[in-house]
């Protein structure tokens, strides 16, 4: 058997949202395999690099480190055990016992956003970022590109929650950015924001409004209000790494997961079926094809920093 | 009339360790609390702190920043001057720090960037602090008000400087490039190596020794020079030393730069020493922890290294306690080291009164 | 413009609750001669109190109640060590703040298994808005109709409490028996001791209040503002919070006056993210954010105006001849 | 006084007070007749205070009963003390100076949890009280903007609003002039008409002769004796006091006073608060004389100190010393005014002169530590400044002589000697001295007066300021009276009296000769 491990962002594994997902997969995989996934939660900088490197120490391999904000405590560790596998989610290291792996969430987003344009009476619509960095820009563009396609003369009202970390986990923030924006005309919210979506989404719920989540699956959390969710699989990348290197499959290098592996998609479950009716169910069906296939290309802003699609 | 006196053991060693014995008493209780065999998470604690060559270059790592906080909220607690701003000027230390580095590490080599960036350290350190300083002194604004406000103020301002200049291109997170090795502080365990000592591979490195120069520094100044003199009567008696011709306001001035510049070093170590680039949040409470190190340290060098490596134990310790049982969060340290500050520091009287009455009592009769 | 207008002052009043309400608390602790730098930990105990009680119990008032015992269990911890045993009230205030800090999210863990998170709180376990009645069908007039049915319906209950809060102070400090012996006691303790006054007596009660007032406001942030418990979650407000009683130098309503002002700074910090202003170009939020911290650094230093607080504050007091 | 037996209005039992090492009080027995003046003389430190706040419950006895009218009370605090009709106006006074007179008195007393209704009634109260003591103040005044016996006698008012009766006062005319002392007695004996019990704490024989029934002597913590006051006189008070004989008189010299070594002229000074505590002071002092500033304390003497001895900057003026103008554009701080051999004995040791918690031979340096006896290069030179100190305290009779010995370890008598001996072995040409024997004992006093005259002697310049006029009189070559900020008066000392020095004190020379006349 293999001894794998993980080791969360600061935000912690419970931030409903993107440190959640992978907890979510490694609990699957334990359920399936049976096999224990060592679990690590370093509170600062310093702790990233000593919990890696303690784990590689102790042996444990594939280490998933959950972020892009792991790249360079991976890279260093990486280096200095090199019979250790690494898969590093939302971050690109070119190592030879590094597996990054990112998604196109500008696909998942263009999804959701046409769900919200089509959900929108006001043809205005907004996006909730949370740290004000290019991976989250990303996010904002492909939801742009979305709602343009079903109403070319949408708003999209941008907002970031600031530009540190702590910008994913500031609900109080959120919350204030969401009334801010729905004060401006818009009745569909996109958060993309980790913690600070909590925020968002009850805003929405306390006006009326419609929200849609990131990252899990977050249909629960407000049910009747959460439109949807785009979800970023990173719970399957996850399963998946420690799957391969059960297997002996796993690989070094780049992998990106977009619609066609199924890496990024939109949430439909019990919480938000009420919402959905089957006309919006097909047309999302269809322009999921048409991204699929190639014939709707979405932007990915982080190809050239800028959104000009 | 009889001049009883209380030994000075019973000031310096019983009471003080009463007091933190009750600290360690209730943060016994807290791990209960939780559920947690208080003695078994002592034991993670130890053997994490001490137990292994990897774990005491930790331990002595964090410790180097609490010497440097240490020292400098305790001369200016030694005029009289409460300097919780240690935070914001460690973190504007750093930034001179990062400043240079940035600047020289491709030019320069590492025997010219050193002592050039320890230096802008403390520079930059200083200068965070000469504002309030100067308010205090000149403007009678209340000092620990304002190193409260300039602790948010540097945060802000690092926060813009970082995103809109210092940023790398394509990195997501504001940090910066990483510097080149010129401008990286020799490690410990590579200063070591070629003597065929191995330390174990931490983040300890040479800023440790200048944090124990640092001590010596502080040890001659406040009690061996007459800037040292000066510095004890401001803080002592403010009018006794305007009778004795000494300039408080500039003696004010000069303290808290000396502080700034001392908390300013942990840049040197955290900035050069270990991450090698300029980030965010790097400072991550030493400045505040400086309060309970120097309590606890009694405002003297010696107690605050002993302080600051029992502190490093914690802090190290406790990582490797939340990381053995992950059900305890690193957190549980700062619960302790608030408990120190309250029973060391808030509650010193609460022993002190009964105890020195015994003792004046036992000798007056 | 106008509608723009009223909604910041909206958000304002929301923004403003916690610090209105723990600027008051520090006004009656301060008012008796005891430093409060302690706020903001108290604010914080009170807010995870409040979301861990109500999510056990789901009621918010009953997350209310434990909010404020959690607070004023901390307010006699500080004064416990500044009255009984004359402590340094600025390093007693740092204690408490250290060790809220990391008691929480200990506990939190402990309690939810949620990284120190509380749940969610849903439904009666949050403070809901109220909607004054009408507000829906004046909504339309011109001017009354939004400033009624926007800037003051439709916040929950403790928005309305810190207030009421800012005349009953006043009331409270300078129209009875127990403000005078409060206000006497931070300017002189021996005079009221020797009025035949326990000047323990008088603090305990102020930082009792001090307590009550802190765990309100840190209930207002978990269980109204948010929709749960978040390490950190205080985030300042407490120092912010010191900074508007110095602003409004530990007078009721100069205080108020001083919360909305930081609050509206916030309130349009969070609307200006990003947004270039004509003449000017895009301002750095951070430049907002800054601004109540420098404001308060330019009172201090008698720029605007000189603050004088209470005589005896922060002074242990000891019945010993001078 | 009559044979009558009790109750005593109070009545004490071996009363015990130990703080830390000192015992305060020890096993205090006393009998108070009901409406008499009884005075209680004790020399400082002797525990008189500690005393009158155990009786007014302000600290608890260790031990030991209280008594009032003949019934044994029970008094854990001040609220007790009140309860059975005790009243005490404090040494230092206890008002909050940002309240007004009626809050101040109602503070503790407000009848009611809401203001409103207290403070009116007690506006109809006090009414009565200012007409039947003729103690009038206006009660809307704010406290700190009266004089201070106008502050005194809100005090005094307060513990009558309170109905007192029995009345403490500790050293009520310390901070008086004779003429407002005399005033108070006055109240005091209408209060005793009224049957007001008063005890009555000073250390002016004079005052006790003069006004009370009977009196009581305390030494070191214990009651060594009781008197009837018309049958007892000064020099057995004095003895009684200090447990041996005592002479009262300083004896010097008429002094030969040579060339003027400082000039001051028109000296003001503004403090931080922009109040003028100095207004164009002039005088003269010359070498081979004492100079002594008489006034009530806090007429600007201290702000004299302070400017001339450059610790505070001159507002304006100018000082002329050792061939130097000192002006408020060309000012010398303290240092540069030791420099040029200007020496000072400040009137607080406790809050200036010393640093309590120095060891005695670091506090033995104080002003005087950038001097190069006591620096190395670098460090300071710990070795001269521990033998120098072992040298004083051995020439100067300090006890202990211990040089480590913490400041604040020292006794009261012993911390001035180490303050005089260093300011005046720096052989200086002029010497400040401020309230040179305060808090010292009879015995200690005549060392230091002895030691002051001798200074003057060698042709040394003394300026003298103290409070106590017997201490002016008795050292001083001339007089200068100081009253709010400005000289009053100049009287040489051989034509010095209490009365004309205390009508100047007052500021009412000019106005009482004419009084005294109709
Ligand atoms: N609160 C206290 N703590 C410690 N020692 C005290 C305290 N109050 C008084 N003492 C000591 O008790 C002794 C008696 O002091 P007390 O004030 O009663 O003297 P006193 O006779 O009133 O003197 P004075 O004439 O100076 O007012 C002194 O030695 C003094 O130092
Ligand atoms: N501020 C103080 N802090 C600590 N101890 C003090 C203080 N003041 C007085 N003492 C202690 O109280 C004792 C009595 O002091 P006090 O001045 O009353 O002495 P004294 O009997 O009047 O002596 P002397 O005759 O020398 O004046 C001293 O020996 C000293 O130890
Ligand atoms: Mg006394
Ligand atoms: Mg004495």
């Amino acid at each position: 058997d293999i001894k794998p491990a993980v080791v969360y962002d600061q935000a912690g594994k419970f931030d409903k949202s993107f440190n959640e997902g992978v907890y979510n997969g490694i609990t699957r995989f334990t359920k399936d395999t049976g096999i224990q996934v060592r679990e690590s939660e370093p509170k600062n900088e310093a702790q990233v690099e000593q919990n890696l490197r303690r784990l590689a120490q102790r042996g444990y391999t594939p280490i998933v480190a959950v972020g892009f904000n792991m790249a360079s405590a991976v890279s260093k560790v990486a280096k200095d055990f090199p019979d250790i596998q690494f898969s590093i989610i939302d971050g690109v290291i070119d190592q030879p016992n590094v597996q990054s792996i990112v998604f196109k969430e500008h696909q998942g987003s263009f999804l959701v956003g046409v769900l919200a344009a089509m959900n929108s009476k006001t043809d205005t619509v907004g996006f909730v970022g949370g740290m004000d960095i290019p991976l989250i820009r990303k996010f904002g563009c492909g939801y742009e590109q979305g709602v343009k396609y079903v109403t070319p003369n949408a708003t999209v009202i941008q907002n970031m929650t600031g530009s540190t970390g702590a910008a994913f986990n500031d609900p109080t923030k959120g919350s204030e950015l969401a009334k801010s924006q729905f004060s401006k005309g818009a009745d569909v919210v996109f958060a993309a924001a980790g913690g600070t979506g909590i925020g968002v989404y009850q805003a929405a719920k306390d006006e009326g409004k419609l929200a849609i989540g990131v990252d899990s699956n977050q249909n629960h959390i407000q049910p009747g209000t959460m439109l949807t969710s785009m979800v970023k699989r990173v719970d399957r990348a996850a399963y998946k790494a420690f799957e391969d290197a059960q297997a002996g499959d796993w690989e070094p290098g780049l992998e990106v997961l977009g619609l066609s592996e199924g890496g990024v998609d939109w949430a439909l479950d019990d919480y938000n079926k009420g919402l959905i009716t089957a006309d919006m169910k097909a047309k999302m069906e269809a322009v999921k094809a048409s991204i699929v296939n190639g014939d709707i290309k979405v932007h990915d802003y982080m190809s050239d920093s800028t959104c000009n699609y | 009339m009889s001049q009883a006196k209380v030994p000075v053991w019973v000031n310096v060693g019983l009471i003080p360790l009463l007091n933190i014995l009750l600290a360690f008493f209730v943060s016994g209780l807290v791990f209960l609390a939780i559920g947690q065999n208080p003695l078994e998470a002592a034991g993670y604690l130890v053997y994490g702190a001490f137990g292994y060559d990897a774990g005491i270059g930790y331990t002595l790592y964090y410790a180097t920043n609490l010497i440097f906080t240490g020292l400098a909220v305790s001369i200016a607690f030694k005029a009289g001057l409460f300097n919780i701003g240690g935070e914001g000027q460690a973190y504007i230390g750093g930034l001179g720090v990062g400043l240079l580095c940035l600047w020289l590490d491709s030019s320069m080599p590492l025997i010219i960037i050193a002592p050039l960036a320890i230096i802008g350290g403390a520079v930059f350190g200083a200068a965070w602090a000469y504002i309030p300083a100067y308010l205090q002194a000149r403007r009678g604004s209340h000092i620990v008000i304002t190193t409260i406000m300039f602790n948010f103020i540097a945060s802000s301002l690092m926060v813009y400087l970082m995103v809109n200049w210092l940023k790398e291109k394509g990195m997501m997170s504001p940090i910066s490039r990483t510097f080149q090795e010129s401008a990286w502080l020799p490690y410990l365990h590579d200063v070591f190596s070629p003597l065929g000592l191995d330390i174990g591979n931490s983040p300890l490195n040479l800023a440790f020794i200048l944090a124990l120069l640092g001590c010596v520094v502080y040890w001659g100044l406040v009690w061996h020079t007459r800037w040292g003199y000066q510095l004890r009567t401001v803080g002592t008696n403010p009018t006794a030393a305007r009778y004795a011709g000494i300039d408080n306001a500039k003696v004010t001035i000069w303290v808290m730069l000396i502080s700034g510049a001392f908390a300013g070093l942990v840049g040197v170590n955290e900035i050069m020493g270990v991450n090698h680039n300029l980030l965010l949040n790097f400072t991550a409470g030493y400045g505040f922890a400086g309060i309970a190190v120097a309590l606890m340290g009694r405002n003297h060098p010696i107690g605050i290294i002993l302080a600051a490596i029992l502190f490093g134990a914690l802090y190290q310790g406790g990582a490797e306690l939340a990381f053995e049982i992950p059900s305890i969060t690193p957190e549980i340290v700062v619960v302790i080291q608030g408990l120190v500050i309250l029973f060391s520091g808030a509650l010193e009287n609460m022993f002190k009164g009964k105890i020195e009455g015994y003792f004046l009592r036992r000798a007056a009769a | 413009m106008f509608e723009t207008l009223i909604l910041i002052l909206d958000a304002t009043l929301r923004v403003s609750t916690p610090l209105i309400l723990a600027a008051l608390a520090g006004l009656f602790s301060e008012r008796s001669g005891i430093v409060d730098i302690g706020l903001e930990g108290k604010m914080l105990g009170g807010a995870f109190a409040a979301a861990a009680a109500a999510a056990v119990f789901g009621s918010a008032w009953i997350g209310l109640a434990f909010a404020i015992l959690a607070s004023v269990g901390l307010a006699l911890i500080h004064g416990f060590a500044c009255i009984t045993h004359r402590g340094d009230h600025i390093v007693s205030g740092v204690a408490i703040n250290t060790i809220v800090a990391g008691l929480t999210v200990t506990l939190g863990l402990d309690w939810f298994s949620q990284g120190g998170q509380t749940p969610a709180l849903t439904g009666d376990a949050r403070f809901t808005s109220i909607v004054f009645p009408f507000a829906e069908q004046i909504a339309d007039v011109p001017v009354i109709g939004l400033i009624y049915s926007e800037l003051l319906s439709g916040h929950n209950i403790l928005v309305y409490m810190a207030f009421v809060f800012v005349p009953a102070t006043y009331w409270i400090v300078f129209k009875t028996r127990f403000g005078l012996r409060l206000r006497a006691v931070g300017e002189n303790p021996h005079a009221v001791d020797t009025a035949g006054i326990s000047v323990a007596l008088v603090r305990y009660r102020a930082v009792i209040i001090c307590g009550i007032l802190c765990g309100i406001a840190g209930a207002y942030l978990s269980t109204a503002h948010n929709a749960g418990f978040l390490k950190d979650m205080s985030a300042g407000k407490g120092y912010m919070a010191l900074a508007a009683l110095i602003f409004g130098k530990w007078r009721p309503v100069p205080v108020l006056f001083a919360c909305l002002l930081f609050g509206f700074l916030d309130a349009v910090a969070v609307r200006l993210q990003g947004v270039a202003l004509p003449g000017i170009g895009e301002v750095p939020v951070q430049a907002i954010e800054v601004l109540p911290y420098v404001l308060t650094v330019l009172l201090l230093a008698g720029f605007i105006g000189k603050a004088v607080g209470p005589k005896a504050i922060g002074k242990p007091y000891v019945k010993e001849r001078a | 006084m009559s044979n009558q037996t009790p109750p005593y209005a109070i009545e004490l039992e071996g009363i015990s007070k130990r703080f830390g090492a000192v015992q305060a009080n020890k096993d205090i027995c006393l009998q108070v007749p009901k409406g008499s003046i009884h005075g209680i003389i004790g020399e400082n430190g002797a525990g008189k205070s500690t005393l009158m706040s155990i009786i007014y419950g302000f600290y608890e006895a260790d031990s030991g009963t209280i008594s009032i009218d003949g019934e044994q009370v029970d008094i854990r605090n001040s609220q007790d003390a009140i309860k059975v009709g005790i009243g005490m106006v404090h040494q230092h006074f206890m008002l909050v100076e940002n309240f007004t007179v009626l809050e101040n008195i109602v503070l503790g007393a407000e009848g009611g949890a809401v203001l409103k209704h207290g403070l009116s009634a007690a506006r109809e109260e006090l009414k009565r009280l200012e007409t039947e003591y003729r103690l009038d103040v206006d009660v809307d005044a704010v406290v700190e903007d009266l004089p201070v016996g106008l502050q005194q006698r809100v005090e005094i008012l307060k513990a009558l609003y309170r109905g007192a009766k029995i009345l403490i006062l500790d050293e009520p005319t310390g901070v008086l002039t004779p003429q407002e002392a005399d005033h108070l007695f006055r109240i005091l004996k209408s209060l005793k008409e009224q049957g007001v019990t008063v005890l009555l704490i000073t250390h002016k024989l004079r005052e006790i002769l003069a006004s009370t029934d009977n009196v009581s002597v305390m030494r070191q913590g214990e009651m060594v004796a009781h008197r009837e006051t018309a049958t007892t006189n000064k020099d057995e008070l004095a003895e009684l006091m200090v447990g041996k004989k005592v002479r009262l008189k300083v004896t010097k010299d008429t002094a030969q006073p040579t060339g003027t070594v400082l000039s001051a002229k028109d000296l003001s000074f503004f403090d931080s608060q922009g109040v003028e505590r100095l207004k164009k002071v002039s005088f003269e002092l010359k070498a081979g004389e004492i100079l002594g500033i008489a006034g009530v304390s806090g007429n600007g003497q201290s702000e004299l100190l302070n400017v001339l001895s450059g610790i505070a900057p001159l507002s304006s003026g100018e000082i002329q010393y050792a061939g130097q103008t000192i002006t408020a554009s060309a000012p010398k701080n303290a240092a540069q005014m030791r420099d040029l051999k200007m020496a000072h004995v400040p009137e607080d040791r406790h809050k200036m002169g010393l640093v309590t918690g120095f060891d005695a031979y670091e506090a033995a340096v104080l002003g005087y530590q950038n001097s190069e006896v006591y620096n190395g290069k670098v460090l300071m030179n710990r070795k001269a400044m521990l033998s120098e100190c072992e040298q004083r305290m051995t020439d100067w009779d300090v006890r202990p002589p211990d040089p480590f010995l913490k400041t604040a370890n020292f006794s009261g008598g012993n911390q001035q000697k180490i303050v005089i001996a260093r300011e005046v072995e720096q052989n200086p040409e002029v010497l400040l001295i401020g309230q040179p024997t305060r808090g010292v004992d009879i015995g200690a006093i005549e060392n230091i007066h002895e030691q002051i005259v001798k200074l003057r002697d060698a042709g040394k310049a003394i300026l003298l300021v103290s409070v106590e006029l017997d201490e002016i009189m008795a050292l001083s070559d001339r007089i200068i009276v100081m009253f709010d900020g400005a000289v009053v008066g100049e009287v040489p000392a051989d034509q010095a009296d209490e009365r004309t020095l205390g009508l100047m004190m007052a500021n009412a020379w000019n106005e009482e000769k004419g009084a005294a006349e109709a």
